[in-house]
């Protein structure tokens, strides 16, 4: 039994230089003469997958990292093929990229952006890595483009919802298929006011960093374009655990909406705290009180266990969604695993493909070819709709979905139903909106 | 040589060798060979390698002299990457400016903490550098997004000044740090069969600048500061009735080893122009207290043997995944292969914090003095006659 | 004055949580002399205990529901917790349904008996090493014990909620003449506050009234002198390491409905319980205590609105603040003797 | 006007009266010797010579200067060394070590960056160390670790690392405590040198009558807190004040 070999650069697996003694040292990074970072020269290709597996987020990573292993095997034309039989590009055939086979190496970000960057290094100096993905937070993915924009590779999101990656912190060779805090607004306001009303009262706790100031903002924004009155914002430390001293000042005022912009292990135990103290059974102004989520994952819904019944928030994706692509996928990923895929497990799937895709299209691995073949990208057949990848800031525009926590959970996975599927066209922004300004993609990087 | 007795000359010249050699020494197995995974020999993890070697030599200079236990002087690494960054952001891309910013402004900060918390000692001294680092953490995290960039880092950007050298490159990107021309993260490759060995500018800067941090911290330690460190925590009251005021010393040793950090910060930030505020968490403080001990208090090489060794198990155990074991004991009967992955993998990839968990437990267990002591009891197999000099030579400070 | 009471409260379930903890450590400090790191994941395990025995308590297998088919269009499965063919489905269920509490019969034994394994198989070697010493090696036992949670428990929070009779709040408002609903608190986070209250009571009464109590306190003053009378003093210390770790552990059981327990958690309240006890002073129980709820209940008033708006992050610092100006007017923290790790 | 001049001096703890209008004047050039029973206050005496202690009330004043209020570090740069009960010496160095300190103390102040210069380079310092070592017959022990080392020979290395600073007033707080009588023998043959060879004040306290009788040029008892009499060794022999508050008792 012998899987993946590993191997660095395939110049010498072939053994074209084995034997030839000393070469002429090649100045900059290798093979140079193809005029970019890590050209695979032989019969593999690698891609690093660079996703947590310690610190908090590790069972999110080791989600993401099974969605990449599938793909793997979807691209070298093992298994069922996934949802390489309904992209609607056809460039895939299942025999690598471009004739080359697929490779990976693996790393781990820890969530910290030091570490996720020296992780990256590694695979890109060490292991020839041409592409690198994944991740489960903005930090990390902010850093981990910067690098690769630096060193001349293609950077290939994972779960990453700031507004900063592709806005002010957007990058050529970064590309980002999640959608974000703007997207989470904008789609989940119409549904927040057609269940809760126009006239609310909105108190706000938010995590004290970049992601939780974007997602106030575009939640602050698009609700109150909807007719709420946003009473009270409170940030609230990283660190935090107990949140019971946050939520004792919501009881005191007069709201009547809690606005949780958390993620991770700091939404798990607002959201439980805010429903220990009764906050869900309250009336206030004569309605009754409610608590929204606008970032969901199905990790958290199962950390906070039967706390998320009822609450309304947005994902990307959904493993329930009953178009093609999203059956196929569910049922490679559970045929393999056993259990259906999260949303993180989808974007990281969905990126390999179309960074594969866009490879095969462009002909090359050179990454600015590849950033060309993905400007302004239509593609469908991926689980969220038509979908485009936008020229100006490289995200993805396609559907979001709103969703609720379930009443009556059938299985450990089944925590949360989809409400409503926001068309594409009510969540795209222009590319110069305010909460996206500043900073410029720069041109792409073709490294050495 | 160099004003150094000939032991530490022999230690410096070892030390110099090692690093300069590092790039083969790192990388002894052939590429594609399944031992491949082992070669530590690229420039980024050499770098940290170094890097982190400043920082412990530093910490060492405080905690090994002194004894004063510091848990957060990641505080210090932490601004002066923050200083070094900006010196990209507002100066130029020249690495010079920027580490030279880094040491000042981490000497000024490790001034101000080292000022208030010296005034405690013991755990109580080691709680308030705690405080003092924590505090710089959470803000940086947050309230100082603005100056620091929070949670995404401080980062380059094709918007910023840098009113002595170019905004952009030719090609639209952002200019890559350099030193006079020289770029950081330039670098050679020399195929020599199967192998290959790469060079890398930065690697070669930061080994130089840890070179001579080394040679300044042995002069430290033989100099008449070094031994009035050594006093301070070997008896601070005879200190105190033989004239001497110990808080000017542990302040100096605590703002030399803050410089230390801060010049780390810089060299890191250099090789990679981003800080990020997870730098400053107690995490990372703790973690040079750590490689301190690992490698041996108090020595001159322990530290960056400990540091190495941390950095290594990050970054070689933490990539090792199951299909690399599988490919491994491929040459076993698959029944047989799939239980020896199974006994392994819990203890790398996503394991390896509990790899470096249990080597912590066995080091301080069965080495008490660290890696170093380590090195001696295999140097004393080896040559019986060095094991049989007078005893009171173990309880010296070995290098 | 009703968000000042409510903060107060607040303050004093965290502090009830940090002063649980950090007399643990002080115990395992003032006795032993041992700076543990790995008292943070005592506390973890504590909490794990409670995830482990509500899954003994519905270990289930599998019954087919006629009909339905899951994600894969495989027949729909349903869990049968064996209890409940056991106990009947209405005892069973409540069986389940206690399970946080049921699990302090259960952290008692393990959490001794892991106590004495650690006090005997390691850190019985390390009483005359170094704090350095002391503080590696247990940060790597900390390490190891949460990778080993993680391996089997996976790194997400485990969401373990109190028996539904302890779901929703108290008014107490209305007792104290307020208006209805303004001044609530939840069930469970008072239980919390009592049982701490209870176990610190104990702890002391123990030491106080107990001739086992009496000998361990003359060992905390002065260790070498209580030797010279030929008391076996390490006997009893081993003892007292079991009981700091069923205090530790009974912490994190009851904590786990308050915050889903994760393997991580014993970290997050590391610093966080060495802060307090330095506050309070090393090697002083009474300190420990005072300090856990002073920084609870500074805690909760520096995350409230009104402070934030004045001073911008106050309630990120707040902690490492206090603990900086008291250390810097009373040296030795609030009750803490003179000479105590000061070298 | 003695070189140390102690004048009315009062130090309370709590409700305990510990120095009663204290009154000594050491003259330059003598051995002073300060006796009395236990508790009279002999060590709270010397830790307000030194700066351990500030006295309630009172001055002291050492070489026309007062020390209240100085550090211990400061007060040693005026000239006084203390040699203590038990031996404080650095435990961790070596011998040669313990006595370069107190020689960078006396030649660069209580406070000198001093450089990258190897402590091995500093000869001049070397030679002076030494010389002393040589004078309290270490000289062979120089590279040992002080840690390792008898007592007796750490109270000498102690007295060593005192008299290299060459002080103007010698503290001892009761240098034969716990020695042999051969060591103590040698102790006060030790001290007789110094004090015959240098021009140097010395103060002791002393249980030891022997010792302080073989020493002392003036001795002032001190009891309850309060001193007694102040005379000659040859008058203290025979005082019937100090036969009943103390020599009775150790008699």
């Amino acid at each position: 039994m012998s899987k993946g070999n590993l191997t660095r650069r395939g110049v010498l697996k072939t053994g074209a230089v084995a034997g030839a003694g000393l070469a002429l040292p090649t100045y900059l990074s290798a093979a140079g003469h193809e005029g970019f970072t890590n050209a695979p020269t032989g019969s593999t290709v690698t891609l690093g997958f660079n996703v947590p597996q310690s610190g908090p987020y590790a069972d999110e990573g080791a989600d993401e990292l099974r969605a990449y292993e599938l793909a793997v095997e979807h691209l070298n034309g093992e298994g069922d093929g996934g949802m390489l039989n309904t992209f609607s590009s056809k460039a895939l055939d299942g025999t690598g990229i471009l004739g080359k086979k697929v490779e990976y190496v693996t790393g781990d970000t820890q969530t910290k952006s030091d570490a996720a960057r020296a992780s990256a290094k590694s695979m890109i100096e060490k292991d020839g890595a041409i592409m690198i993905t994944g991740g489960s937070s903005s930090g990390v993915a902010v850093a981990v483009q910067a690098l690769c924009q630096e060193a001349g590779v293609i950077f290939m999101a994972g779960l990453t919802h700031s507004n900063d990656t592709t806005g002010k912190d957007k990058r050529a060779n970064g590309f980002r298929h999640f959608f974000n805090s703007y997207m989470s607004g904008a789609a989940l306001a119409p549904v927040l006011a057609a269940n809760y009303g126009t006239d609310r009262k909105a108190y706000h706790l938010t995590a004290d960093y970049n992601w939780g100031y974007t997602t106030e903002e575009a939640v602050r924004s698009s609700t109150e374009a909807m007719g709420w009155e946003t009473v009270g914002s409170v940030l609230t430390p990283l660190t935090q655990t107990d949140f019971s001293s946050y939520i004792t000042p919501v009881l005191q005022s007069d709201a009547d909406v809690l606005v949780l912009n958390h993620y991770g292990g700091n939404m798990v135990n607002s959201l439980t705290n805010a429903v220990q103290f009764g906050l869900r059974d309250r009336v206030v102004n004569g309605k009754n009180f409610e608590i929204v989520v606008p970032l969901y994952s199905r990790l958290m819904a199962k950390g906070a266990g039967a706390n998320v019944k009822g609450i309304f928030g947005s994902t990307n994706w959904h493993w329930s969604l009953q178009d093609e692509g999203s059956k196929a996928f569910v049922q490679s990923f559970g045929t393999k695993y056993g259990f259906p895929p999260s949303q993180a497990a989808h974007t990281c799937y969905v990126q390999a493909l179309l960074y594969a895709d866009a490879v095969q299209r462009a002909g090359s691995f050179a990454p600015c070819a590849v950033v060309e073949a993905l400007e302004g990208f239509e593609f469908d057949g991926m689980g969220n709709g038509p979908t485009l990848y936008r020229a100006e800031d490289h995200q993805c525009f396609k559907d979001v979905l709103v969703v609720k926590g379930k009443e009556n959970p059938t299985s450990e996975f089944d925590l949360l139903e989809v409400v409503e599927v926001t068309p594409v066209d009510q969540v795209t922004y222009a590319p110069d909106h305010p909460q996206f300004a500043g900073g410029a993609l720069g041109t792409c990087n073709n490294g050495a | 040589m160099f004003g150094l007795d000939k032991k530490d000359a022999s230690l410096l010249l070892i030390v110099t060798a090692l690093v300069a050699f590092a790039p083969f020494l790192l990388n002894p197995f052939p590429e594609g060979s399944a031992m491949a995974q082992f070669n530590a020999g690229y420039p980024d993890l050499m770098q940290r390698f170094v890097i982190f070697g400043i920082f412990a030599i530093g910490f060492n200079i405080l905690f090994g002299l002194t004894g004063y236990l510091s848990f957060g002087h990641a505080a210090f690494l932490g601004v002066g990457s923050y200083a070094a960054v900006w010196m990209f952001k507002l100066l130029s891309m020249n690495v010079l400016p920027a580490i030279i910013l880094a040491v000042i402004v981490a000497g000024i900060f490790a001034l101000i903490i080292g000022y208030v918390s010296l005034r405690r000692s013991g755990i109580y001294f080691s709680i308030l550098t705690l405080a003092f680092a924590q505090m710089s953490f959470a803000l940086a995290y947050s309230v100082l997004t603005p100056i620091t960039g929070g949670e995404t880092g401080l980062q380059l950007a094709l918007d910023d000044p840098r009113i002595f050298g170019s905004a952009t490159t030719a090609e639209g990107n952002i200019p890559v740090p350099g030193f006079f021309g020289l770029e950081m993260r330039d670098s050679t490759e020399l195929v020599l069969g199967n192998w290959v060995f790469t060079f890398s500018v930065g690697y070669y800067f930061a080994a130089i600048i840890m070179l001579l941090s080394f040679y300044l911290s042995i002069r430290i330690f033989r100099s008449p500061f070094g031994m009035m460190l050594r006093a301070v925590k070997s008896n601070q009251q005879r200190l105190n009735y033989t004239g001497l005021n110990p808080r000017p010393y542990t302040l100096a040793a605590f703002v030399i080893s803050g410089m230390y950090a801060g010049l780390a910060g810089g060299l890191m930030a250099s090789m990679d122009p981003l800080a990020g505020a997870e730098r400053m968490f107690w995490t990372a403080s703790g973690e040079v207290v750590l490689m301190t001990i690992l490698g041996g208090v108090g020595t001159l090489i322990g530290p960056v043997l400990g540091a190495g060794l941390i950095k290594y198990m990050e970054n070689i155990i933490s990539k090792i995944n199951s299909d690399i074991l599988h490919s491994w004991f491929a040459f076993l009967p698959d029944g047989l292969e799939d239980l020896v992955v199974t006994l392994i993998y819990p203890f790398i990839g996503k394991g390896w914090h509990l790899t470096l968990g249990i080597v912590f437990m066995l080091v301080v267990i069965f080495l008490p003095g660290g890696l170093v002591q380590g090195g001696q009891k295999i140097a004393g197999l080896f040559g019986r006659k060095k094991a049989q000099e007078p005893k009171n030579a173990t309880t010296e400070p070995a290098e | 004055m009703d968000a000042i009471i409510l903060q107060i409260l607040n303050g004093l379930d965290k502090g009830s949580a940090y002063a649980l903890i950090a007399l643990g450590l002080t115990l395992i400090f003032g006795t032993l002399g041992v700076v543990n790191f790995a008292h943070g994941a005592l506390f973890m395990i504590g909490a794990f205990c409670a995830v482990t025995l509500s899954r003994l308590l519905s270990l289930s297998h599998k019954v087919e529901i006629p009909g339905a088919v899951d994600f894969l269009g495989n027949p729909q499965m349903r869990d049968v917790p064996y209890i409940y063919e056991i106990f009947g489905e209405n005892l069973g269920a409540t069986i389940i349904d206690w399970a946080v509490p049921l699990s302090i019969l259960f952290a008692i034994p393990v959490m001794i008996l892991i106590g004495v394994i650690m006090e005997r198989g390691l850190i019985k070697h390390f009483y005359k090493r170094p704090h350095a010493d002391q503080i590696l090696v247990t940060f790597g036992l900390a390490i190891v014990l949460q990778e080993i949670i993680k391996y089997y428990y996976g790194a997400n929070p485990i969401p373990t909620p109190a028996p539904s009779a302890f779901v929703g709040s108290f008014d107490f408002g209305a007792l104290i003449g307020f208006d209805p609903g303004t001044i609530i608190y939840p069930y469970w986070r008072l239980v919390y506050f009592a049982f701490a209250a209870v176990i610190i009571g104990a702890v002391f009464a123990f030491l106080q009234f107990t001739t086992f109590g009496m000998v361990v306190r003359a060992g905390m003053a002065d260790r070498e002198t209580v030797g010279l009378l030929g008391i076996n003093i390490d006997k009893r210390f081993t003892i007292m390491f079991g009981l700091a770790a069923a205090v530790a552990g009974l912490a994190g059981v009851m904590y786990t409905p308050i915050n889903s327990p994760n393997y991580h958690m014993g970290m997050d309240f590391l610093v966080l319980s060495f802060v307090v006890v330095v506050v309070g002073g090393m090697g002083s129980l009474p300190g420990a205590v005072l300090a856990g709820f002073l920084l609870g209940i500074l805690e909760s008033f520096a995350s409230m609105r009104e402070v934030i708006d004045i001073i911008p992050g106050i309630n990120q610092v707040i902690i490492y603040l206090v603990a900086i100006i008291i250390l810097l007017t009373r040296p030795r923290g609030l009750m803490g003797r003179k000479g105590v790790m000061e070298d | 006007m003695g070189i140390l001049e102690v004048k009315d001096v009062n130090k309370r703890f709590g409700g305990l009266q510990a120095l009663g209008n204290v009154n000594l004047s050491v003259a330059e050039n003598t051995c002073h010797a300060i006796i009395g029973p236990n508790g009279a206050g002999k060590s709270t005496l010397l830790n307000c010579l030194v700066g351990k202690l500030i006295p309630d009330t009172g001055a002291v004043m050492f070489d026309g200067q007062s020390v209240l209020g100085r550090t211990p570090f400061e007060i040693n740069q005026m000239g006084i060394s203390r040699v203590f009960q038990t031996p404080e010496i650095f435990g961790d160095l070596t011998v040669m070590e313990n006595m370069l300190i107190p020689c960078f103390a006396k030649r660069d102040g209580s406070f000198a960056l001093h450089g990258i210069r190897s402590v091995t380079s500093e000869a001049e310092l070397r030679d002076q160390a030494e010389q002393m070592l040589e004078e309290v017959n270490m000289l062979d022990k120089r590279n040992m670790h002080s840690a390792s080392m008898s007592r007796g020979d750490k109270r000498r290395l102690e007295m060593a690392m005192c008299l290299v600073q060459n002080p103007k007033l010698l503290l001892l707080d009761e240098p034969t405590a716990g020695m042999a009588r051969a060591d103590t023998n040698n102790t006060i043959d030790l001290l007789k040198e110094i004090k015959e060879k240098r021009n140097i004040t010395i103060a002791i306290i002393e249980h030891d009558m022997h010792v302080v009788f073989s020493l002392a040029e003036r001795i002032t008892v001190l009891a309850q807190g309060t001193p007694l009499v102040e005379d000659t060794p040859e008058n203290i022999k025979g005082h019937p004040k100090v036969k009943e508050a103390y020599l009775g008792e150790a008699a």
